[in-house]
C-alpha cells in the first residue's frame, strides 16, 4: 500500500477540520450581576463561519472535581445562565469557584475539544446597579416632598391659583339665600381615610362656614357612619367659626344607607323634595355619580361637582355646570382649608411637574436629533 | 408609646417593600416574602371583620326592629347561610348548594344590579348630557366620534380602508392613541405623584390620617 | 332542578329591574339578599383559599412564623371594646404600611418613569407618525402645566392651559364613549339571559308587573321617587 | 318649536326613555343582522403574541372578574382557552377576585378543556384559585408562586402537582394573561409585575377601563388588549368562533346609534330655549 503520508495526513486535517466542529470563541465566565447569588453566566461567541444546527454543552467541575453538565443550548444563544432549577435545588453554591469548560456538538452528535471558560464564584449582590435610575428619580420625589413638609411646618405661604369652581362655590350659595332653597353636600362614597374623602371634608368645612354666615339650610347625606361622625364634627365647626353654634341643625347630616344604590335612591329623594338650590358632590364616586347629576339637572341645581376618580370625570363634566378635575380637587382642598398636609403635596407635585416636562421635551428633542442614549438612560429594567 | 408601635410597624412593613425592588440578596428577598404572607393574611381577616360589622349593622336594626328590618333579617339570614355551606360545607366542587347559590343568587343579582347603569346613562345622555361650555362641547364631540367609531354600523355608515382618515372608526384609532393617550398619561403620571408623597409620607410617620385620633 | 334554578334567577333579576320603574319593597328585598349573599360568599372564599391554606395549613405545619400575623389580625377584635380599641391600629398600621411601600415603587416604575419614557419620541422624522408624535409630546406637556397650580394662567401659560384641557376633554370624551359600551353590554347580557326562556320570563314579568301596580296604587305614588 | 312642546320634549318622564333603550337592546338580540367586525392593532398583537409562544410553553392567566364583566370579559375568557388548547400550551390559572374562581370553572367545563382538548388537570393546566391581598399577591407570587399558593382549589398540595415542579417565578411562565374587570387588575400587574420582573404581558379589560390602558399597550409595557365586548368580538374572529360577543356587538350598534341621537337632540332643544330665553 503506497503511503502517501501528504495527501492522508491532508485528508485527515482537512477530514478534521471538514468533519470536526469549531468550538465556541473567546468563551469567558463570570458571576451573574444584581441577582440573588447562585447563578453564573457563560457567554461565547459563534466561530465564523457559523455552522447550523450546532450545540454548545457546558460542563461545571467544582472543588470535588466532578464535572456536572450544567446545559445544552444552540451555539447561536451565545450565552447559558448556570442558576438553580424552579425545584430550588441544583446551580452553583455561593463563594464556591467552578471550572466551566464548554464544548461544540453538531446535529451527527461529534463533538469538538473542551475549551476552558474560566472559572468563577457566584455572589449575591446588594444593590442591582440595573435600577439605579430609578432610585436616584424616586430620591429627587421624596426629597421635594420632604423639603415642602418642612417649609410647610415652618408656615411657609403657599401660593394656589384661581380654580373656577370655587369661585362659583360661594356664588352658589349666595343664590340659595335668594331663593331660600337648601344647600346640598354629597360628600362621595368611599369610607372615611379614603384620600379623596378627607379631601372632601375639608372642603365641607368652609362651606358649612359660610353657610352659617348667610343662615342657608345645609344637607349632608352619607353612605358610611364613620363619614357621618366626621362630617358631622366638621359641620358643627364650621358653625362656630361663623359665630352661628346655635343654628347647627342636629339631622342636617344624615346616614342614608351603605348599599350603594339604595344611597342613590335616597340622595334622588332628598334632590327632589327639598329641590336645593345648590348641589356640591365632592368625593370619591363611582357608578352613581351621574344619576345625581341627572336629578340634579332635573331639579335646576347649580352643580359643582369635584373627583379625582377619572371614569366619572365624563358624566360630571357633561351633566354639572363647574367640575374639579382630578388633582384640580385636591388644589380646592388645599387653597380652601391652608391644610399643611395637602398644600405641601401640591407643591411637592408641582416642583415634579416642571422636572417631568423639561425631561420630555429634553428627551423628545434629542430623540428627534437623534441621540436616543438620553432616553436609554430612563429605560426600566 | 401606643403611637410608635403604629409608625414602626408601618415604616418596617414599608421599607421592606420598597427595598426589595432594589435589594436582590437572596436571604433578604426571603425575609421580606415571609412579611408579605402575614400581609395576605391581615388584610383577608380586615376583609372578614369589614364584612361582618355589616352584619353588625343590620342586627341592631331587626333588635331595634327600626324601618326595613324583616330586609335586614333577609341579608343577616343570607349571609350567615351562605358563609356557613362555603366554610362547612364545600365552596368548589361543582354540584355543591354553594356554588349552585352562586350561579342563581349571586351572579343574576349583581350582574342586573349594574344592568341598571344601562338605563340610567340613557335619560342622563337625553336630559343633562348638555354642550353648555367649550369644554362640554368637545367631550361630547370626542365622546360622538369614539362612540360611532367602535361599533359595527359606524364602520358601515362610514368606514372601510379608503375612507378619509379610515371613517368612523380610523378617527376613534387616531383620538384613542393621541390626544387620549397624551391626556391619559398626565392623569396617570399626577396619580402617580400622589401616591407617591402621600406612600412617603405614611411610611415615614408624617401623615396620621389613616391612626386617627388615639392611634 | 335546572327549571327551579331558572325560575330563581329570572325573579330575582326582574325584582332589580323593578327599580327602573320606582324604588319598591321587591327590589329593597332583592339588594339586601344580594349584600347578605356577596357578603356570606366573600367569607367562606377568604376562610378557604386565604387563610385556611396560608395560615391554618402552616401552622399545623409547625411554621411558628405564622403566629405573628395570626395575633395581629386578633388585634383587630379589640375594636368593640372601649379600653383596648387603640390596638386595632396596629395591624391596620402594618397594612398600610406595606401597601404604601409597594405603591411607591409600583406608581414611581409602572406609571412615572415608564410612562415618561415612553413619550420622548422623535417629531423631525416619519411623516404623519411624526406629527402625530408632536401632538402626544405637546399634549402630555400641555396637560400636566394644566395641572401646575403655583401661579396663575395668565399670558403664555395660559395657552398652554387651554391646549392642555383641551386634550384632557377629549380624553374624556374617548372615556364616555368607551363607559357607554361597557354599561350597555350588562344590559345586553341580561336581555339574553331572559331571553334564553322567553316564556318563563314573559310570565314572571306578568307577575311581577300586577304586584308593583297594586303596590303602587296602595301607597299612592309618593312625590320624588322617580319622575 | 312652540315653549309648550320644547318644555314637554325635554322634561319627558325617563320611563319613556328606559323603554326606548329597552327595545334598541331586545330587538337585535331577537332579529341579528350579521355586522362586520374589524380588527385592530391591539387584538391582532394580543393573538399573534400568543401564536408566536411555542408549543408546551407555560402561560400565567389570572382571572380577575366577577358576574357584573361576564358579558365583556366571559367571551374572550372561552376563545383564549381555546387558543391555549389549541396550541398545546400549559397554564397556570390564579384570581385576585373571590367571584372570580366558580367562573373560570364554568368555562373549563364550556370549551371542555378536559373532555374535547384532553388536557390532563394538574399535568396541562392548574387551577389554584383565589388569595387575597391584590398588589402583595403580585409580588409574592414573583418570590415564590408555590409559597404563595400552598395548595390548588381542590386542596390538593402544590408539591403533589407535575406541573408546578416546573414553575415557580415569573421568569419560569412565557407569558402572562390578565382578563380583569377593574381593580386589582391590568393596571396593578403592569406596575407591580411587568415593570419589575419584565415578563410578556397582554390582558383584556372592560370597556370602561380601555382608554386608560392604551398608553400601556403603546409603551410595550402590554404586548396586546382586547377591551370590552368589542375586543373580544375582534378576538373571537380571530381565533374563528364567532360567539356571544360578536352577536351582542348588533345591539351595541343600535344603543349605541340612539345614544347619540339623544345627546344631539337634547342639545339642539338645549339650545332653542337658551335662543328662546335670550
Amino acid at each position: 500500500m503506497i503511503r502517501l503520508p501528504g495527501i492522508a495526513a491532508a485528508a485527515a486535517l482537512i477530514g478534521t477540520a471538514a468533519f470536526a466542529v469549531e468550538p465556541p470563541v473567546s468563551p469567558r465566565s463570570f458571576d451573574t450581576a444584581n441577582d440573588g447569588g447562585r447563578s453564573v453566566t457563560v457567554e461565547w461567541d459563534a466561530p465564523v463561519p457559523a455552522e447550523p444546527g450546532v450545540d454548545v454543552i457546558v460542563v461545571r467541575t467544582g472543588a470535588d472535581g466532578e464535572p456536572v453538565e450544567v446545559g445544552r443550548v444552540p451555539m447561536t444563544d451565545g450565552k447559558l445562565v448556570d442558576r438553580s432549577g424552579a425545584d430550588g435545588n441544583g446551580g452553583p453554591e455561593n463563594g464556591v469557584p467552578y471550572e466551566y469548560r464548554l464544548s461544540a456538538v453538531d446535529a451527527t452528535g461529534t463533538e469538538s475539544a473542551a475549551v476552558s471558560a474560566g472559572s468563577a464564584v457566584a455572589r449575591p449582590q446588594l444593590f442591582n446597579r440595573d435600577r439605579f435610575n430609578v432610585l436616584i428619580l424616586l430620591l429627587l420625589i421624596i426629597s421635594f416632598v420632604l423639603i415642602n413638609v418642612v417649609r410647610a411646618r415652618n408656615g411657609a405661604k403657599f401660593f394656589v391659583r384661581r380654580l373656577a369652581p370655587v369661585d362659583a362655590m360661594d356664588e352658589a350659595i349666595g343664590r340659595a339665600t335668594e331663593m331660600g332653597r337648601p344647600v346640598l353636600y354629597v360628600p362621595g362614597i368611599e369610607e372615611v381615610e379614603d384620600i379623596q374623602t378627607i379631601a372632601s371634608m375639608l372642603i365641607l368645612g368652609r362651606i358649612a362656614r359660610k353657610t352659617a354666615e348667610l343662615e342657608v339650610p345645609l344637607r349632608v347625606p352619607t353612605r358610611t357612619p364613620f363619614v357621618m361622625a366626621v362630617a358631622d364634627e366638621v359641620v358643627r365647626a364650621g358653625y362656630m367659626a361663623a359665630g352661628r353654634p346655635d343654628a347647627y341643625r342636629e339631622d342636617d347630616v344624615r346616614f342614608i344607607s351603605s348599599e350603594q344604590f339604595a344611597y342613590c335612591a335616597g340622595v334622588n329623594g332628598m334632590i327632589l323634595r327639598d329641590r336645593p338650590a345648590a348641589n356640591f358632590y365632592l368625593g370619591r364616586f363611582f357608578a352613581e355619580s351621574l344619576i345625581f347629576a341627572e336629578t340634579g339637572f332635573a331639579a335646576g341645581s347649580i352643580q359643582i361637582a369635584g373627583t379625582a376618580e377619572v371614569t366619572q370625570l365624563p358624566f360630571f363634566i357633561a351633566a354639572c355646570d363647574y367640575t374639579l378635575i382630578g388633582e384640580e380637587f385636591f388644589a380646592a382642598g388645599a387653597y380652601l382649608s391652608q391644610d399643611e398636609m395637602l398644600l405641601s403635596t401640591l407643591k411637592a407635585a408641582d416642583w415634579t411637574k416642571v422636572l417631568l416636562v423639561t425631561l420630555l421635551l429634553t428627551g423628545s428633542l434629542l430623540m428627534s436629533l437623534g441621540y436616543p442614549e438620553f432616553r436609554e438612560w430612563f429605560v426600566v429594567r | 408609646m401606643k403611637r410608635a408601635v403604629s409608625l414602626t410597624l408601618t415604616f418596617i412593613a414599608g421599607f421592606l417593600m420598597m427595598a426589595d425592588f432594589f435589594v436582590p440578596h437572596a436571604s433578604f428577598r426571603g425575609v421580606v416574602a415571609e412579611v408579605r404572607q402575614w400581609g395576605l393574611i391581615v388584610v383577608a381577616f380586615t376583609y372578614v371583620l369589614g364584612v361582618a360589622n355589616v352584619a353588625q349593622v343590620h342586627g341592631r336594626r331587626i333588635s331595634r326592629r327600626e324601618s326595613d328590618w324583616f330586609n335586614s333579617i333577609v341579608l343577616v339570614g343570607s349571609m350567615a347561610g351562605m358563609a356557613g355551606l362555603g366554610i362547612f360545607h364545600s365552596h368548589d366542587s361543582p354540584d355543591s348548594p354553594f356554588i349552585w347559590l352562586f350561579n342563581h343568587v349571586y351572579d343574576p343579582l349583581s350582574s342586573t344590579m349594574f344592568a341598571l347603569l344601562a338605563f340610567f346613562i340613557t335619560s342622563a345622555a337625553y336630559r343633562a348630557f348638555r354642550a353648555r361650555s367649550v369644554e362640554a362641547a368637545l367631550l361630547l364631540g370626542a365622546a360622538i366620534l369614539v362612540m360611532l367609531g367602535q361599533v359595527p354600523v359606524g364602520a358601515a355608515i362610514w368606514g372601510g380602508e379608503d375612507a378619509f382618515l379610515g371613517g368612523f372608526p380610523g378617527i376613534k384609532d387616531w383620538i384613542m392613541s393621541v390626544p387620549n393617550m397624551a391626556a391619559k398619561r398626565a392623569i396617570l403620571m399626577g396619580a402617580a405623584l400622589g401616591a407617591i408623597s402621600t406612600g412617603i409620607r405614611v411610611i415615614l410617620g408624617i401623615e396620621r390620617a389613616h391612626l386617627g385620633g388615639g392611634g | 332542578m335546572e327549571t327551579f334554578a331558572t325560575w330563581v334567577s329570572f325573579a330575582l333579576t326582574l325584582c332589580i329591574l323593578s327599580f327602573l320603574y320606582r324604588d319598591n319593597p321587591l327590589y329593597k328585598f332583592a339588594e339586601h339578599l344580594f349584600v347578605g349573599i356577596s357578603a356570606g360568599y366573600y367569607i367562606a372564599l377568604a376562610y378557604q383559599e386565604t387563610l385556611r391554606p396560608n395560615l391554618v395549613d402552616e401552622l399545623a405545619r409547625g411554621n411558628l412564623w405564622r403566629l405573628i400575623p395570626l395575633v395581629l389580625s386578633l388585634l383587630m377584635f379589640t375594636r368593640f371594646s372601649k379600653g383596648l380599641a387603640w390596638l386595632s391600629r396596629w395591624p391596620l398600621a402594618f397594612i398600610v404600611g406595606m401597601y404604601a411601600g409597594i405603591n411607591v415603587g409600583a406608581y414611581g416604575r409602572g406609571d412615572l418613569i415608564i410612562q415618561l419614557e415612553a413619550t420622548m419620541l422623535d417629531f423631525l422624522h416619519g411623516g404623519w407618525g411624526g406629527v402625530s408624535n408632536f401632538l402626544l409630546v405637546a399634549g402630555l406637556a400641555a396637560s400636566l402645566i394644566y395641572f401646575y397650580f403655583s401661579k396663575e394662567h395668565t399670558g403664555p401659560l395660559r395657552v398652554v392651559s387651554r391646549v392642555g384641557i383641551g386634550f384632557l376633554m377629549i380624553s374624556f370624551g374617548a372615556s364616555f364613549g368607551y363607559t357607554v359600551m361597557s354599561r350597555i353590554s350588562l344590559a345586553i347580557g341580561r336581555a339574553r339571559f331572559l331571553l334564553a326562556d322567553g316564556t318563563i320570563a314573559a310570565i314572571l314579568v306578568a307577575i311581577i308587573t300586577v304586584i308593583l301596580v297594586v303596590w303602587s296604587r296602595r301607597t299612592r305614588s309618593r312625590p320624588g321617587e322617580s319622575t | 318649536m312652540p315653549g309648550a312642546l320644547l318644555r314637554k320634549l325635554e322634561f319627558v318622564d325617563r320611563r319613556w326613555l328606559f323603554l326606548m333603550m329597552a327595545c334598541a337592546i331586545v330587538i337585535p338580540l331577537i332579529f341579528p343582522v350579521p355586522l362586520p367586525i374589524a380588527v385592530t392593532d391591539m387584538v391582532q398583537d394580543l393573538y399573534d403574541s400568543i401564536e408566536d409562544l411555542p408549543e408546551g410553553s407555560v402561560v400565567l392567566v389570572s382571572v380577575d372578574y366577577d358576574p357584573t364583566g361576564k358579558p365583556e370579559l366571559e367571551p374572550f375568557h372561552v376563545a383564549l382557552f381555546h387558543q391555549i388548547a389549541r396550541k398545546k400550551l400549559r397554564m397556570v390559572i390564579v384570581s385576585l377576585w373571590s367571584p372570580a374562581p366558580p367562573l373560570t370553572e364554568q368555562v373549563i367545563a364550556e370549551v371542555g378543556l378536559e373532555t374535547t382538548y384532553g388536557m390532563e388537570r394538574g399535568v396541562d393546566f392548574v387551577h389554584l384559585g383565589f388569595k387575597e391581598g391584590r398588589q402583595i399577591v403580585m409580588e409574592s407570587m414573583g418570590r415564590s408562586l408555590r409559597q404563595t399558593f400552598p395548595v390548588d382549589r381542590d386542596r390538593t398540595p402544590v408539591s403533589e402537582i407535575p406541573l408546578m415542579q416546573e414553575v415557580d417565578k415569573y421568569d419560569d411562565f412565557a407569558m402572562l394573561i390578565n382578563i380583569s374587570a377593574g381593580s386589582p387588575g391590568v393596571k396593578e400587574y403592569v406596575q407591580v409585575v411587568q415593570s419589575q420582573y419584565g415578563i410578556k404581558m397582554t390582558g383584556a379589560c372592560t370597556a370602561v377601563s380601555g382608554p386608560d390602558y392604551v398608553p400601556y399597550y403603546d409603551s410595550g409595557q402590554m404586548l396586546g388588549l382586547a377591551a370590552g365586548m368589542k375586543g373580544a368580538a375582534e378576538y373571537e374572529v380571530l381565533v374563528g368562533l364567532p360567539g356571544s360577543a360578536t352577536a351582542g356587538m348588533v345591539a351595541q350598534s343600535t344603543t349605541h346609534l340612539l345614544l347619540v341621537a339623544f345627546i344631539v337632540f337634547g342639545n339642539v332643544m338645549f339650545f332653542l330655549a337658551r335662543k328662546r330665553r335670550s
